[in-house]
């Protein structure tokens, strides 16, 4: 089947935002999922928080693999240019996009089998390179698309839909992340909207390597009641009480009021800031030690640990790192590349 | 064969004992006194404590190729003593470390002992200098022996060491220990011996890599990914020193990105990356990286992303012999990945066109929005070559290609009478125009995919339209093979029926093997290859000769294969003439593959 | 042209509405009366919402391929209705559901309503039921139209519902719903239906996956590894299928190993861990799987591991159309990895001999100790094919090739007359015999490696020996193109100098085509490769005939290009017929190919 | 350079093992590395330590990747099929050869770039399928057989010999196996023998995936005195003390005498156990959360933390997951494998 546009016409009443958008400039062609498909609300929790941050769209790369989760970037922001590369080396795409232009937006999106099996060694080289941009996983611990196989994030012991137990234990991407150096890792839940819109928002404010890994029933798949990928499970176990996020744009007044000792307040780099209610969790964010136990230590119960586990508001990017130019590589005007003919002759000179 | 200004000296040393730069400067300093040098280094695939060999074939008639028959032999590693004196022709000379005497096996050769570790044991007590010096010891032996200007060797020492005047004078000193017991104990200089000469006037002497390093700065490359693996990773290496020399702005920013990947599969992906957002990517890669790069280098294909790929080949198959050359990535090169794929690829004939088609590359890969492949080899890349000047036309603006920026976009429709697709061919010659991500608030955006698609760019499962979207692409191509670089064709016999295909590496080879031919009554008209694909006069050439020569550095005759299935030769008269043991080729094998041919009884008797 | 037994039924759904099993049963119940069927599944690559088709070619007279002109639409997805009613033939039959009635847009046709989902909805409260039986209902209604037989329906439903018998009798009140209503409305049967016939006696229906699964099960494979990748997944999946049925000892423990691996580099790289191993070791993948597991399968050519690689083609380049069919990927198969390679392929024709040659391959591949890669194609695998039934011959031993045991180890000298080496041309025929880790406490251990070996499997960077060492692998490849499969040669005109070369799933539209040409006057002969590289009769046959179409599924003429290099044929006679549209190929199309050519005016006139 | 043979004779008074062989039958070929590299120290140590634990070389499996490191299997026992396949790879190499025969021992050996870059994905995955074999990471923190870039293991801020700082932290092997659930995980240094060679021997012995982090100084091109992976910066940082094992054969009694609770005592599966004697550390090594903060904390100070880091000594290995036939299925006869002709017309049947 062919790609399906939506039509186009805009409410005179809709919503805009400071750049004069409405909800539907964010969005894109419709949706070919499952109906019902965890990815599809990524997707609006996407297109929710780009709204309220009057994200330029076109200002956006969207990237990603191959699978159900790697088609979710055609369907948000049609404004912005989008690359479905090859399956598991979005990371390696968006490393060179990164380089060549440090000034747009980098929003990767990607599925479990496409990070934790094929595409693992490219993650975690994504990470320890903190490369600037958002990475989401819409983590459903099967690949969807080649219609339901075990990937490996999926529980141990947890059954296919036929009713076999998965015999290994799942990749933990967000602990993975932590240890390798990802200056902000969250991990949150298709199904809780109102966690998810604040940490992508603060996930692309946030300058480095920014990843969410985010929980997303396939439900044609994986969820059925047993599965610990289903929604019934992550309901009933997700600790959303992690913490609270709310994000802040930058120069917003905070408003909101908060009991004593319970909240932290973290700048990033663009000037906005996240404001922290911790609730159950014992664990700062930034501390990378805890933040580790702290996933360990639920994962072992059962539980859930979803909301911001760490982050590092400090880390230097892989700009910083590779001391790129302030301007954009691909806008370098040519004279300023080529040496020119001069320059050659003295390099002629000491080849002779 | 051998004389004045004509001969072959070969070292055999110890890897990893600082042999190499000495032998560099005795090369360096020969081409300084004005004579054609070609020297090649044999090395092993290993850092430390294996054989390894440095030939230089000295010839003022400005032979370049490798020749077999070593005039000279610098004997400095016992290990392959056995070896190495067997090389030598009758009539040569063995010079050897004689701190430990030996009978060699060969009346035939004059043995010339000289105590080279006694002598630095008894004038350095530092156990390292004993050890590096000795290589300049037989350096300063060659200087008498061949009669080799004292003042340029020095020069040659100085820029090698520049910045460390005080190594100058020690050097000079092991140099004068070595000549002055060569003058003393030998006739000196020897039968073969050099002179001043004009022969490399104006020439360079660099490597391909580094020239291919140069190239893409000039290019304008800004994106370079890669991941090492000899031979490539010196062009790299080559990229980074010349960035850091010309590429800093004055704040200290750099205006390139370099990344040492994880892997080659990572380093295609970062250069797709950067090609897509519209910064000239490279990267270079050998063998085992082609084969990992092949999924990406398809999707680049049919997305249509300009890149530019350096494959610098080397002794296949599997990881092979990574330290010996071969034209052997031709077949799996052109077609790189599953499904129809066509690839454009270069064939740069020594390091002065590693340089120009390095840099060309780049525009072919904007113009054609496709990947495009430098096909150089270890012995290019990796050996000091005596090469033309590098010149760049500075009036010459680089070709970015169909890259539309917001105005022009605005404006398409009215300028083209057709809306703009990303995938429309407007222009009939099967190039799309592009976008970049960023350029307008509510234009030109698309995604791009490895998935088929329409003109629009829009996901498709229409058989139909994928059929006309790769036959448009097939037609790209076709437009490719009229603005790649034409064959340079070379006419010794006009009418004459006997042709010889040739290209890269092998090029030094062929023209001294025609010369040869040439006293042997044979004439030879020539044609070297430079792109795929081919150009018409490729056909036109097979076309005008009843047998025609295909000299390559492979097994399977790749380039032959690649003349039958793409330019319509027939088989039958194309005699393939291969070589595949790893060494440069020599002008003996190709004059010998065409008396084979022509002259059965000459080789017999020969 | 269509009557009884012979038409064109379309069934054109949404993906994952539970229509497939329907369709499937339609089938399965036509072949079950005794009547050729040809099912083909025109899925999306996506898994719920999507248009989605199914074909049934039914024809008495056992012709298989894909038909064009659809004689009766089921169009039960108003998304896709503009294109399915176009593709009713004139005169032809349009089935839909009128519950939300509508004006058709031809007058050409007759259009048959039938309210289906208020039936349902009046029947069932359930909505999953209501969604679910509403395939049943237009199956029900066909076998009033077509006069097909209930018992035979109704046993097909058994089948597939084994264990289930409850939803039997459901299923059953769907079809007495759908056929009460066509009977009292229409009138039945139409002109094209149904009648018992004896065509499909004996045969099977299957896929070509499933098949292959199994003849890795019969050759003793005991060693998988996979990633899922469309239309290769299923084949994993039926290996598994058959080995859990057929492989488990009686303590419960498997004489099989599965890994779902990582990624395609994991999964070869595991196959060829078990094939060094001694185990037969096998992976199937598709397009992207191959480019990725180039660097292995050069790897397995030079160190001579034997292993082999189920393809299932989809349609390319790059991820291209993954749920639509190719043979696209012939080149980069034959020529996988850098250096100079050649792999040994084989091309089914259907199920039955994906079942036999997957067989074979592994006796190929441990005879030859290299890649044997069966090149099946997303048509053959994913389609339910009616084929010859499978057969063994339980007295053909499996061949392991050359392996040693510790007894013939220690008599090897003896036997043979000289020294065993891993690499040692003892027979002449290229092929060296081979020892399994731990076989024997002090002789036979060697060591493995891509990198050049003498014949002594010792590291060696002697390019003389690696040459030696490639050339015999060269002739081990000549070897080959004496033991695999040869073609297969049907001659309808004795000296006739028209041939026509085809291969894999195209089979049943060439053979179609050669009886619709014999019709039209034109009598071609016609040969069926099995197999690369091409055994001596490949040349024969082409330098026979004057002119030889060579009918592909591809852009670039993949196998007529191997025909040119490899078996020499002049490509001036290869007269490519081309279609990469990714749709089983039709009679209809090879006919046009050969007449455009042979009878250009009839073509116009047409 | 072709292959270097040693000399075979035996000198009648070697000392033999309980097979009657001596060190020499342990061998390999001459070493190509340069002199001084630590890898052919840890070669010295795996022939010591199978020559001690008497294992028939001829059953063993030496499989590994390309690098330096990698070739050190041609170095020890050549008596031993080997298998030095592509760069990064040996981890599914060593997957297929494992399943195809369970009674093999498997020697994996690996570089640091060929596991941290290139391989980093398949050493992942090998770790979470339990492969049941002992892998040797040889790590000096750069790339040696490609002359001397950083790897992935390298120290940030751990100058190249040209006195370049590295940009990058360090990715670390332990950290990454114990979380992906490695149930034997050890560093060790190549410099060290005391302590190597026991590790290697408990190591072989494990059931499961046996991972050796062996630091390996290059001595060419990054054992400068300011390198992090140099003999002198090892030498000074390694805290052996962590914990100092002894491996005790199945059967054997054990003699020593450790002071009252300072020793643990493992037993493996093979009936072999160890006995450590944790001298500094804190924490068991049966615990992996302890484990892992052990290394981190250590390694926040520059301290670099040697010995068992972490065991479990009841893992299920890959074949018990697969549930393979106890026999090797490389041995299976064809008449077991191949169901003939009789199952073949039960098939047809339900085909029909
Ligand atoms: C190289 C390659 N191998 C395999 C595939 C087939 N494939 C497509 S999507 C997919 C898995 C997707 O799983 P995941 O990333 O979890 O995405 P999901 O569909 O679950 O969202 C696979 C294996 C492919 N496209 N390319
Ligand atoms: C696919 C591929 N890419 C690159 C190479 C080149 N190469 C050989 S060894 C090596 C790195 C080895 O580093 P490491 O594994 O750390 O081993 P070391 O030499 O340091 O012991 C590389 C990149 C190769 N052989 N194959
Ligand atoms: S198969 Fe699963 S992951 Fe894919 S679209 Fe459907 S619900 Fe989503
Ligand atoms: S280069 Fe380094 S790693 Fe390689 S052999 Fe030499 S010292 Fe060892
Ligand atoms: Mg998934
Ligand atoms: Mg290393």
């Amino acid at each position: 089947m062919s790609y399906i546009s939506k039509p186009v016409a805009h409410h005179p009443q809709l919503p805009r935002n400071k750049l004069g958008l409405t909800r539907r400039d964010y969005e894109g062609s419709m949706s070919t999922l499952c109906a019902g498909c965890g990815h599809d609300s990524i997707t609006a929790a996407i297109i929710e928080a780009s709204f309220e941050m009057d994200l330029p769209a076109h200002r956006i790369a969207k990237v990603s693999g191959i699978g159900c989760s790697s088609k979710a970037p055609t369907y948000f922001m049609n404004r912005s240019h989008g690359f479905n590369s090859v399956h598991g080396r979005m990371p390696s795409v968006t490393t060179g996009a990164a380089i060549a232009n440090r000034d747009l937006v980098y929003i990767g999106v990607s599925g479990d089998g496409d990070t934790a099996s094929i595409g693992l060694g490219q993650f975690c080289h994504a990470v320890r390179r903190r490369l600037n941009m958002t990475y989401i996983v819409m983590n459903n611990g099967c690949y969807g698309l080649t219609k339901g196989q075990f990937s490996a994030t999926n529980d141990k012991s947890s059954p296919s839909k036929k009713g076999e137990a998965n015999p290994f234990d799942a990749i933990d991407l967000c602990q993975l992340a932590i240890q390798l150096g990802a200056g902000f890792v969250a991990r949150s839940f298709s199904g809780d909207k109102n966690q998810l819109v604040p940490l992508i928002q603060a996930a692309i404010s946030y300058n480095g390597f920014a990843f969410l890994d985010v929980i997303s029933p396939c439900v044609t798949f994986n969820n059925h009641t047993t599965s610990t990928k289903s929604y019934e499970y992550v309901r009933a176990h997700n600790l959303a009480s992690e913490n609270h996020l709310d994000y802040v744009e930058p120069k917003e007044e905070i408003t909101i009021d908060y009991a004593e000792g319970t909240t932290a307040d973290i700048e990033l780099h663009d000037g906005s800031r996240l404001i922290l209610n911790k609730l159950d969790s014992q664990h700062d964010p930034r501390d990378a030690d805890a933040a580790l136990m702290a996933i360990r230590t639920n994962a072992a119960k059962g539980a859930v640990a979803t909301g911001l586990l760490y982050i590092d508001p400090t880390q230097q990017d892989m700009h910083d790192i590779l001391a790129t130019d302030a301007r954009p590589l691909n806008a370098l005007p040519m004279t300023e590349l080529c040496p020119g003919s001069k320059a050659l002759e003295a390099i002629n000179a000491r080849l002779q | 064969m051998s004389g004045i200004n004509d001969f072959v000296v070969k070292f055999a040393t110890v890897n990893g004992s600082g042999s190499a730069s000495a032998n560099g400067i005795f090369a360096k300093t020969l081409f300084r006194m004005g004579i054609p040098v070609s020297p090649k280094n044999i090395f092993p695939s290993n850092i430390q404590g294996l054989p390894t060999w440095y030939e230089v074939r000295v010839s003022e008639a400005g032979y370049t190729a490798r020749r077999e028959g070593i005039d000279l032999m610098v004997a400095m590693n016992p290990q392959s003593y056995p070896q190495d004196v067997a090389e030598i022709v009758p009539g040569g000379w063995l010079l050897y470390d004689s701190t430990l005497p030996r009978i060699w096996p060969r009346s035939d050769i004059t043995v010339l002992g000289i105590p080279i570790a006694e002598m630095c044991a008894k004038k350095w007590n530092d156990p390292r200098q004993r050890q590096l010096f000795k290589n300049m010891v037989y350096v300063g032996a060659l200087t008498a022996l061949l009669d080799i200007d004292l003042k340029v060797l020095e020069g040659a020492i100085g820029d090698q060491l520049k910045g460390k005047e005080k190594l100058v004078s020690a050097n000079m000193e092991a140099v004068a220990l070595g000549r002055d017991f060569a003058s003393k104990t030998f006739q000196c200089p020897l039968p073969i011996h050099v002179r001043h000469a004009t022969g490399a006037k104006g020439k360079i002497l660099v490597s391909g890599n580094d020239a291919a390093g140069l190239g893409a700065i000039y290019a304008g490359a800004t994106v370079c990914a890669w991941y090492p693996i000899t031979p490539s990773t010196s062009l790299a290496e080559a990229y980074e020193k010349y960035a850091k020399r010309l590429r800093v702005a004055k704040d200290g920013r750099r205006l390139y990105g370099i990344v040492q990947a994880e892997d080659e599969l990572a380093a295609i992906g970062i250069a797709i990356g950067g090609g897509w957002n519209g910064a000239r990517s490279f990267t270079a890669t050998s063998g085992p990286g082609i084969s990992l790069m092949s999924e990406f280098l398809g999707l680049a294909y049919f997305a249509e992303v300009p890149v530019v790929l350096f494959n610098i080949q080397r002794g296949g198959p599997s990881t092979g012999m990574p330290t010996r050359t071969q034209q052997s990535d031709i077949t799996i090169c052109a077609y790189a990945s599953h499904g129809d794929t066509k690839h454009v690829l270069l064939f740069p004939k020594d390091p002065t066109e590693c340089f120009s088609m390095g840099a060309e590359a780049f525009d072919l890969a904007e113009r054609l929005q496709t990947p495009v492949m430098v096909m150089s080899d270890l012995d290019i890349g990796m050996n000091d070559w005596m090469t033309d000047a590098f010149s760049w036309d500075d009036s010459k603006a680089h070709d970015r290609g169909k890259v539309l920026d917001a105005e022009t976009l605005e404006k398409f429709a009215e300028l083209k009478g057709k809306d703009w697709g990303r995938y429309q061919d407007i222009d009939g010659d099967g190039i799309p125009y592009r976008t970049l991500p960023g350029t307008h608030p509510t234009k030109g955006a698309f995604f791009t995919r490895g998935t088929s698609h329409d003109e629009n760019a829009r996901y498709t499962e229409d058989g139909v339209i994928h059929a006309r979207v790769i036959d448009r692409i097939r037609r790209k191509h076709e437009t490719a093979a009229t603005i790649v670089p034409k064959p340079e064709i070379g006419i010794r016999d006009k009418g004459g029926k006997t042709g010889l295909i040739y290209f890269g590496a092998t090029t030094p080879a062929v023209r001294e093997a025609l010369d040869l031919l040439e006293r042997d009554g044979i004439h030879v008209n020539a044609m070297r290859i430079k792109a795929f694909p081919f150009t018409r006069e490729v056909a036109s050439f097979c076309a005008m000769h009843d047998r025609v020569f295909v000299v390559e550095q492979n097994r399977d005759a790749q380039m032959r294969a690649l003349l039958m299935t793409e330019a319509n030769v027939p088989g039958t008269k194309l005699i393939p003439a291969l070589n595949y043991d790893g060494m440069p080729m020599t002008a003996a094998f190709v004059r010998g593959a065409v008396l084979k041919e022509l002259k059965p009884a000459q080789v017999a008797a020969e």
